[in-house]
């Protein structure tokens, strides 16, 4: 490690009071002096502060993700880039990755929602890939609280705003409702890109004598502090002092950037790639200068400013959107700038890469900070857990809405009417879910989005399915069981449009990691994630951590979010989640045995989310995903939906009303709440089709007819009706439930 | 009483659209122009004006980005 | 037959427009920087967000050397589709009548709508049938089509209005249901639905291509081959 | 010279921004208001202040559908 000169002399350093307000600990201090031979000056302290927090360093997490399984044969990029990548044929490669903007958008949820599908954005652009879909994943308080609908509406607006304006369409999502969310709103974006596999591009810098180009949008004082401040603490009544540093999305501006990037690439004019986000400039040159193993002097004094007087640590640390850095090589540095030039985005020559091992921050010819490039990196001290199961119930119980003698027709029409459940239309018609014209399943349609791949091989017209999955109230009665709840949800959204999974990404949102019991979801919800990947045999291909998501009256519900991304051979024959003709047989598949355990039906009713979930049987769900997948592919189910929130009489009904058909079923055994209501997310799937084909499908349960008359009528295994209402009053329950939140 | 808030872009805060708009406007021959802003009017009828600043910072303005201002009736601008 | 597509810096549905011509005749991007149309038969204004339209929608893309282009092209009778955004800068650039305000419900909306073909003999529909039903998805925010009574009038009088939504399919709050608008000469049409995205099956409708179809129908009828 | 451009929408075209203002503020406990509009503010440092009616004309409003007025620095509101 070469020897750290001070740089020219000038104020005393700020010292360890300062270096404790930017949230590094004594004891960090302490190893920061011991590595550089002294105290750190002004710039290299923003820098270690924002290189040390938790968001850059993963101090709480990096031991604990090291679990999750990242090899598989589809696997072309693994952890650690920008996004991860998964083959899907003839030498094209997806990309994709779901990340957080939870305390931005907490704090403003336009614009902190907004820039998160910009951030996500360029990180698929960063590996070369074209962005080709967001799905969304958003968790908030109950719609009662008016807070909980403002930032609702705000959140979906900002989304929209940078997803519509894009070009990039907004093809899926999840959103729950949860009083844990009330102080701590959850916005996660998924993105997906297509690129081919021979020009996927890594962020190693390479080259010392290479150049260092910097395009995008002008530096401004946007977010500084940001990543430490925002994304490390939990929010609290000091909020007000961290507010002006709201970022402000561009998306015409990140268009332009897209647009260039991607021409960049297409040209080879780059050695490397890389966005800026959170931490700006600091994180992204160092990460780039670690990957390569090599060094960089960076010129602050070049820096194109929005605002005149900014400090040198200022434009290090500065969280200004839409802009990416790139390594180039010293001859194609005039095509560089003459390309961006077209698209109207400015770019510049900051730096060069070095030998020395070390970053190296220039304010014209004066030295205003160094460090090694190891120290900011490598050597934040990671921290282990201390985890612990919570002796007494974490979450209190939620208001009863629901008496426990309703009758199961109106439960029924209870739980579609429950924002958890309802309609999401009113939501998702606020994107463009359509631009480029690959959708071939949009939302509400089937149980994942499934997009056309651009190649035609003999005629056929494969795609790609992807999906995101994640409740956060099973997760909380069983962080390990919840957790691979996710994923086999998530798969079986796959197995419904006929897709098998390739690839997963994650994105854990969660407490405070240094309350053991915070601790222990996470080790457990890890576990839980890592044995369900492995039992599919799925690949995670990366993902983003969230820590410290915290309001006054404690952690959020554990929240591991999962998307993931499979293919089909054919999307003429994808999945619809619609009874199409009258007559077919409906069947159950799939080991679904269902609970009330931590069910949307007990939340209804009052109840905590309490264990145990539903046994987990890999073997058996691995062979009914399969099934399910391949009777799609073949035609022989009509349709197919996986059980999930609100059980099977719930997922009855969503396939009547997709269908505008009525169905009559009889239940194997007692039609009581657990058989009607129960959950087992990821183990069952109600299908149809002809009674032939039904009947083929291995452990396939039929239980009835589509008819034409518009009612849903569920049955006891001796005939008798338990449930028989019509599909008006489902309809205007289901449409209703979120209609009325969005106001 | 007529009343009219306006609301702009907190000073350093991005401003897209007083970016775009400043650079439209010389392509358009309109030279000598600088330091563009663009922000929201809204015009109201209020009985009572005093309550006009807690209007804006719950709902007119976004504190966070925006500055605002009152312009009642008769104000200078 | 070539299609001229223009490509804005803020463009999202270039790309899908181009394909759709293809589908249709031969077709090129025109960028929005370069003037002249490079010798194109027809010329599409596709959707997307021109320069972000910041300020008002089409209010800065209706500037650009490219349009300046178009619009010579249109005032000597060359054919002209602008399409979402594209419509906007069109109204906003005077070729077309009217102008569209934010929609009724002040949010963005995508949905699959049905528009009904109220003139099948234009340039723009001559491949459909009058009174036939279109499935078309629009998604904007600023599509609600609006004239000032004396401007409306004249425009229905003089059969401009080439597409309504169906009865009750009116997504954002426009002025008698209307979908799409043409010049008084016939020669300029906007719409806010996206033809460009139905032109596949697979992607709910094909109803789209018709459009194009019947472009490339009229200027072969006008251009000797 | 500083100058500010107000463009209102013309009266008579529906509003639905003002109206959701008009909608919600009694909803936060205010009342007593109404007539509510939303508009547009353009501030900007102008050398030749005659030739913001052009610009307005041109490209800050919409003269089908937006009026607008123009103040500069020590004119009255
Ligand atoms: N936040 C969202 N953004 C976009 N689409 C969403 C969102 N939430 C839900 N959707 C879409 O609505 C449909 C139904 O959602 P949901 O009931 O959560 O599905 P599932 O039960 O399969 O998880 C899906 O197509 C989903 O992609
Ligand atoms: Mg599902």
């Amino acid at each position: 490690m070469p020897a750290s000169s001070p740089p020219e002399a000038g104020a005393a350093p700020p010292g360890l009071a300062r270096a404790r307000e930017l949230g590094l600990t004594e004891a960090e201090y302490a190893q920061i002096v011991a590595r550089l031979g002294r105290e750190p000056n002004e710039v290299e302290l923003a820098m270690f502060s924002l290189m040390w927090s938790e968001h850059c360093a993963y101090k709480h997490s990096k031991r604990l993700l090291a679990r999750l399984p990242t090899s598989g044969p589809r696997l072309v990029m693994g952890p650690g880039e920008n996004a991860g990548a998964v083959s899907v044929g003839d030498g094209l490669a997806v990309a994709f990755k779901v990340e957080s903007h939870n305390h931005p958008s907490a704090v403003e949820p336009f614009q902190g929602a907004a820039t998160g599908v910009g951030g996500i954005l360029r990180d698929v652009f960063a590996v070369g890939a074209r962005p080709i879909a967001i799905l969304d994943s958003l968790r908030f308080g109950e719609p009662d609280s008016p807070r909980s609908r403002y930032l609702l509406e705000r959140a979906v607006a900002g989304i929209g705003h940078y997803g519509n304006s894009i070009g990039v369409p907004t093809v899926g999502g999840e959103v729950y409702f949860e009083a844990a969310y009330e102080s701590n709103c959850l916005i996660n974006a998924m993105c997906v890109g297509l690129v081919a596999e021979d020009r996927l591009i890594r962020s190693a810098a390479a080259g010392p004598g290479n150049v260092v180009v910097l395009f995008g949008a002008l530096t401004g004082r946007d977010g500084i502090g940001g990543a430490s401040v925002l994304a490390s603490a939990e929010l609290d009544e000091a909020d007000e002092a961290k507010r002006p540093s709201v970022q402000i999305g561009d998306p015409f501006a990140e268009k332009k950037l897209l647009e260039c990037s991607l021409e960049l690439l297409d040209r080879e004019l780059l050695v490397a790639l890389q966005d800026l986000g959170a931490a700006g400039l600091t994180s992204s040159a160092s990460e780039m200068a670690s990957k390569g193993g090599v060094g960089l002097d960076l010129d602050v004094a070049t820096v194109p400013l929005r605002e005149p007087g900014m400090e040198p640590f200022e434009i290090m640390v500065s969280e200004s959107q839409e802009r990416m850095l790139a390594v180039v090589e010293p001859e194609r540095v005039a095509e560089v700038l003459a390309v961006c030039a077209r698209w109207e985005t400015t770019a510049t020559a900051i730096g060069v890469v070095t030998d020395s091992g070390a970053m190296r921050i220039l304010d014209g010819e004066r030295v205003v900070g160094e460090a090694p490039v190891a120290t900011l990196v490598d050597d934040c001290p990671l921290y282990d857990l201390a985890p612990a199961p919570p002796a007494a119930p974490l979450y209190p119980a939620p208001l009863a809405r629901l008496a426990l003698d309703t009758d199961p027709a109106a439960t029924l029409v209870a739980l579609l009417a429950a924002p958890n459940v309802a309609s999401r239309l009113p939501l998702f018609e606020q994107y463009d879910w359509l631009v480029q014209s690959r959708t071939v399943r949009r939302p509400d349609e089937a149980d994942a989005a499934v997009l056309l791949l651009p190649t035609e091989p003999d005629g056929a017209r494969p795609a790609i399915a992807v999906a995101i999955d994640g409740n956060g109230r099973r997760v909380a009665a069983d962080p390990r069981a919840g957790a691979a709840e996710a994923v086999w949800e998530c798969a079986a959204n796959l197995a419904a449009v006929g897709a098998e999974p390739l690839g997963l990404t994650n994105c854990l949102n969660f407490g405070n990691p240094e309350k053991p019991h915070v601790a222990w979801q996470l080790v457990e919800a890890v576990e839980g994630l890592a044995a369900a990947c492995e039992a599919l045999g799925v690949p995670v291909v990366g993902g983003n951590v969230s820590l410290y998501n915290e309001g006054p009256d404690g952690p959020i519900l554990p929240t591991p979010v999962v998307g993931m991304v499979g293919e089909l051979p054919d999307a003429a024959r994808a999945g619809r989640i619609a009874f199409r003709r009258e007559g077919d047989t409906i069947a159950l598949v799939g080991p679904f045995v269902p609970s009330l355990a931590a069910s949307e039906l007990a939340k209804l009713r009052g109840a905590a989310p309490e264990g145990p979930l539903p046994a987990i049987d890999p073997a058996e769900r691995l062979a009914a995903h399969a099934a399910v997948r391949e009777a799609v592919r073949h035609g022989h189910a009509v349709s197919a939906h996986d059980v999930s929130d609100g059980g099977l009489a719930v997922a009855l009904a969503e396939c009547c009303l997709a269908g505008g058909l009525g169905a009559d079923v009889a239940l194997d055994g007692p039609a009581d709440d657990t058989a009607l209501f129960g959950e087992a997310p990821g183990a069952g799937f109600v299908v149809s089709g002809s009674e032939e084909a039904v009947s083929a499908i291995a452990a396939a349960r039929p239980l009835g007819r589509v008819s034409a008359a518009p009612r849903l009528r569920i049955a006891n295994a001796d005939g008798a009706t338990t449930l028989d209402v019509e599909l008006d009053a489902l309809r205007a329950a289901r449409d209703g439930g979120l209609a009325e939140a969005f106001g | 009483m007529r009343a009219r808030v306006l609301v702009r872009p907190k000073a350093g805060i991005l401003d897209p659209q007083g970016q775009a708009v400043e650079r439209a406007l010389p392509a358009l021959g309109f030279d000598g122009v600088a330091n563009v802003h663009v922000g929201r009017l809204i015009e109201l009828d209020v009985e009572d004006p005093d309550r006009l600043g807690e209007m804006c910072e719950r709902l007119l303005a976004n504190p966070l980005i925006e500055d605002y201002e009152i312009v009642l009736d008769g104000d200078p601008a | 037959m070539r299609f001229g597509v223009v490509r804005f810096p803020g463009s999202c549905d270039e790309v899908d427009a181009l394909t759709a011509c293809e589908r249709a005749g031969e077709a090129t991007l025109l960028w929005h920087g370069d003037a002249g149309l490079r010798g194109v038969d027809a010329v599409v204004v596709p959707g997307g967000f021109s320069y972000g339209d910041y300020l008002r929608v089409g209010a800065i893309a209706r500037f650009s050397p490219v349009m300046e282009s178009v619009a010579s092209f249109a005032r000597e009778g060359g054919i002209v589709l602008g399409i979402c955004n594209g419509f906007q800068v069109l109204c906003e650039a005077g070729l077309l009548p009217g102008a569209l305000l934010p929609n009724a419900s002040r949010r963005f909306v995508c949905r699959q709508v049905d528009v009904v073909v109220e003139r099948a003999d234009t340039a723009f529909t001559r491949a459909c049938a009058p009174g036939e039903r279109l499935s078309i998805p629009v998604k904007h925010t600023a599509g609600r089509w609006w004239a000032p009574p004396e401007i409306a009038a004249e425009v229905e009088a003089g059969g401009q209005v080439v597409l309504r939504y169906a009865p009750g399919e009116n997504p954002n709050g426009s002025l008698a249901d209307v979908a799409g608008v043409a010049s008084a000469e016939g020669n300029v049409f906007g719409l806010m639905p996206h033809p460009e995205h139905a032109v596949d099956p697979l992607t709910a409708s094909a109803d789209g291509l018709r459009l194009f179809a019947s472009i490339r129908d009229h200027v072969a009828g006008l251009v000797p081959a």
